[in-house]
């Protein structure tokens, strides 16, 4: 079947709307890594981090076109997906010399092991053991995987040959 | 190094295949003979973890593990269970071997089935992915938990059965699959968050030590229990497995039945051991029964007239879920009699467990045999076929081994698991026993119409060049030809080492729940 | 009144689910799976609801008691959950389009 | 017509057991028993280090469950990618 946007749509919209796609990309950019990195501080985490960054992926596509869509290497962001799960895998395995999931980190005066004081408190960066490296890694992979899967179906449904 | 194993074995067999899956885009970079074994080494090392793990389990030594505690038997800091709790009991340790098991058979069989260019890489990491749900499911002991391991078996085990995605059959049967089995799962859910609401609990062992078993109980309950009966495809619900399984690739159907028996232990874990006597075991007993004699005479009537070799297949794995239904129901209803129970009703549960093995084996060959018709003939129409046993004579062999055991044929498993269903029954309700005797007959009936329509008869033109299948296909299928075999020889070793350990975890309620807290 | 969130939340999973059985367009079926999913997450972070407290974070925090975390974190999971099995399940909608040429659940060949 | 109808009655009868459980359940904003949640509150801060007890939740104490739930995006990218992707042009039929 052949649909009529499909021809337009190979080169994306129009010029405004790719160069406040651009404009946009470094703000989008700094809200998910700013969710991912303070997920023990403040609300948010690697999940909703990740689906703010995966937004730029559809922004792309969305104002980039099929053309260009094309030209992502797909293999490469579920590489990026791969490693971010088995880095996450990896946090937990480095409790197992207590338990599987054991936060080996915290509290222990090395990197992220800061101690906090008990209550209210700002907020410090280097606090909660395994929990940033995990959230980045989450964010890592949940970025990757939707990535991936608006990317895949974004060309699948772009494609009029059939 | 082995005690060390052995103490982290209950996380690890669930971190293992996950991992490797994980691990898959990095290693199919390297070439798809890289991917190829590295999925059949990850799934081989879950394997002898898992036997590790059973070994020492049946031996009466349940395994818990509190994920994150500071040791792993620190079930309960505060006195009640705060983390996720893996508990493997010998139940839990059965059901993991079956699963791990199969999925090395099935991974074996897939290295020269799926021929499919391209998406390799992806049907093996989606097999790691399924195996690592299944065992998962089997041996958590939190009911979020479960919820989420049902989800992540039920997301990949759907990508599965689309493997051939340019028919739209599959995805048509993928996509009747995912819809039940996310309601379902969502079912679970609501029902974990009831549990939630009540007793501020999510462990398995924490909520049934607390249960009242008021309204909201019974909400759950049968919330649960409707969920995973839809899950293992009894019967008001089977619509979906028949084209789940008859659309998936042959080693994906045969792994389908084991993730079903996994559905099939959660349904029977909510029972005995969530609510257990406390419950009204009587009707919650006759309940499954009545569902297992519907499944069971509804499924084989269905088979009958079915001319796709698989569907017809898949209306048998439907009817032989009765079975398992029907004996570990009989035993729930008799659960409060403690003569009952003593006389029949253990006999009528280590029947169902051993028909859920003895299901998982012959049904894996029986479908891995249709695959190996599939594979050399390209057809799966029963009318087109015929005369292959003089080209095939292996798959041949392979195939009637099957459908002897499925129909309950001595020497074979399947007569000794549903001898122990049809004794027991009989003294429990006649009529039942001689329904499930009936329901044999049928299945043997509609197998030698197939044997006869596909491999008997003069050889036909269109198949001369037929060769037999390629070696790793009847290595696995061989393996598992032999453990029917030696299942059905020696029944009385089984039903000692494995499935007497099993049943005797799935009645010690108390035990379970000590076990936690 | 106290359980106006409650009865809210199972209309919504209720309407979830009725779409997902009784609509024949494929969406509306996907839509409905999604609605019961969103239906049971806000009954979860319903049932963890403190009179007046804040968010389980000490960062900054106001003198309050906390609402329960643990729904907050279930909700998280199912969420992610949910948003794959509607990923997984509109793949297999947008397959069937291409193949059969409608999302009509009638026009199929299976039967089952 | 005759499936509709078992259906709807199905949904009715669900509705009405869902509703009815909808009324049990505990007041709303005021949980009966909170203890494990509690835990949390109380010695969140001190085993995890966490300032936010959601993370501490999702990271540490039901770490598994996210491990598990990143896994089910990644089976879903996975299986999105093998259903729709455009590699295998020349497959052969089933």
């Amino acid at each position: 079947m052949k649909r009529k946007t499909d021809k337009s749509m190979d080169d994306g919209m129009s010029i405004i709307v790719k160069v406040a796609a651009y404009v946009l990309a470094v703000p989008i950019t700094i809200l998910g890594l700013y969710i991912i990195l303070h997920g023990h501080l403040t609300p948010g985490g690697g999940f909703p981090g990740g689906a703010v960054i995966a937004t730029l992926t559809v922004l792309f596509l969305v104002a980039a076109g099929k053309e260009k869509a094309k030209a992502l290497k797909r293999d490469m962001i579920s590489f990026a997906g791969g490693v971010g799960l088995v880095l996450f895998a990896f946090f937990g395995f480095i409790g197992t010399g207590t338990t599987f999931f054991f936060n080996a980190l915290a509290n222990s005066g090395s990197l992220f092991g800061m101690r906090i004081p008990f209550g209210v408190n700002p907020g410090y960066m280097w606090t909660a053991g395994v929990i940033p490296p995990m959230n980045m890694a989450v964010g890592l992979e949940v970025a990757a995987s939707l990535s991936v899967i608006a990317l895949v179906m974004f060309v699948y449904t772009m494609e009029d040959e059939r | 190094m082995m005690a060390f194993l052995l103490q982290h074995a209950p996380p690890l067999v669930i971190a293992l295949p996950l991992v490797a899956a994980f691990a898959m885009p990095m290693v199919s970079r390297l070439g798809a003979r890289a991917v190829k074994a590295w999925a059949l080494l990850s799934l081989l090392a879950t394997e002898s973890l898992v036997l590790l793990l059973g070994r020492d389990v049946m031996s009466g030594n349940p395994h818990v593990y509190a994920l994150g505690a500071a040791i792993p038997s620190l079930t309960t800091p505060a006195g009640y269970p705060i983390r996720i709790i893996i508990e493997v009991d010998a139940m839990s340790a059965f059901m993991a071997m079956i699963c791990a098991s199969i999925s090395v058979l099935v991974c074996m069989y897939s290295l020269q089935y799926v021929r499919k260019k391209g998406g390799q890489d992806k049907y093996y990491t989606l097999l790691l992915l399924m195996t690592a749900g299944m065992m998962g499911l089997v041996c958590t002991g939190d009911l979020f938990s479960m919820f989420v391991f049902l989800e992540l078996l039920s997301v990949s085990s759907g990508a599965l059965i689309a493997f051939y995605a340019r028919r739209g059959e599959s995805s048509e049967a993928a996509f009747k699959f995912m819809v039940v089995s996310s309601i379902g799962a969502l079912m679970v859910l609501l029902a974990a968050g009831i549990f939630y609401g009540q007793y501020n609990m999510l462990n398995l062992a924490a909520i049934g030590g607390m249960l009242r078993f008021g309204f909201l109980d019974k909400v759950a309950l049968v919330l649960l229990v409707a969920a995973f009966a839809m899950k293992c495809g009894a019967v008001p619900m089977h619509m979906w497995v028949s084209d789940a399984y008859g659309e998936a690739p042959a080693p994906v159907s045969a792994f389908l039945v084991v993730a079903s028996q996994a559905s099939l232990y959660a349904l029977f874990r909510v029972c005995f051991t969530l609510f257990g006597v406390a419950a009204a075991t009587e009707i919650m007993g006759w309940a499954l029964v009545v569902l297992g004699m519907l499944t069971m005479f509804i499924g084989v009537t269905m088979a009958i007239p079915q001319k796709d070799i698989k569907r017809l297949m898949s209306y048998h794995a439907v009817s032989q879920t009765g079975y398992m239904l029907l004996g570990v129901g009989v035993c729930l209803a008799v659960l409060g009699n403690a003569a009952a129970l003593g006389s029949f009703g253990i006999t009528a549960m280590q029947g169902g467990l051993f028909h859920v093995v003895n299901h998982a084996m012959y049904k894996g060959l029986l479908f891995l045999a249709a695959g190996a018709i599939i594979y050399r003939t390209g057809t799966r129409d029963l009318n087109k076929l015929g005369g292959l046993a003089h080209r095939m004579p292996l798959t041949a062999i392979f195939f009637l081994i099957g459908a002897f055991s499925i129909s309950g044929l001595p020497p074979f498993n399947g007569f000794a698991s549903k001898l122990m269903i049809y004794e027991s029954v009989f003294r429990f309700n006649p009529l039942l026993s001689v329904i499930a005797m009936l329901t044999s007959i049928l299945t043997l009936a509609s197998f030698m119409k197939v044997f006869h329509s596909a491999f008997l008869g003069p050889e036909l033109p269109e198949y001369r060049g037929v060769r037999e299948m390629p070696p790793a296909m009847w290595i696995s299928m061989g393996i598992l030809a032999v453990f029917i075999m030696l299942f059905g020889i020696f029944p009385d070793l089984v039903v000692q080492y494995l499935v007497g350990p099993a049943s005797q975890a799935l009645l010690d309620r108390i035990g379970y729940l000590g076990g936690v807290l | 009144m106290m359980d106006l969130p409650f009865i809210a939340v199972m209309i919504l999973i209720m309407l979830g689910i009725s779409a997902a059985v009784l609509k024949r367009n494929m969406i509306k079926i996907v839509m409905g799976v999604s609605i019961s999913a969103s239906g049971i997450n806000l009954l979860l972070v319903a049932l963890g609801y403190r009179e007046g407290g804040v968010a389980p974070i000490f960062t900054n925090a106001p003198a309050a008691q906390m609402v329960l975390p643990t729904p907050q974190a279930l909700t998280l999971t199912s969420i992610v959950i949910d948003l794959a099995v509607t990923a997984m399940m509109l793949s297999f909608v947008i397959l069937m389009y291409k193949h059969y040429g409608s999302t009509d659940s009638r026009k199929r060949r299976l039967s089952g | 017509m005759k499936g509709l109808l078992i259906r709807s009655l199905t949904l009715v009868l669900l509705f009405a057991f869902l509703m009815a459980a909808a009324f049990q359940l505990n007041p709303f904003g005021s949980p009966a028993h909170t203890v494990m949640d509690d835990y949390y509150i109380r010695n969140g801060q001190a085993e995890t280090a966490s300032n936010n007890i959601v993370s501490s939740v999702v990271f540490d104490y039901r770490g598994m469950d996210t491990l598990l739930e990143a896994s089910v995006l990644f089976t879903a990218a996975s299986g999105v990618v093998m259903v729709l992707g455009r590699r295998g042009k020349d497959e052969k039929k089933d």
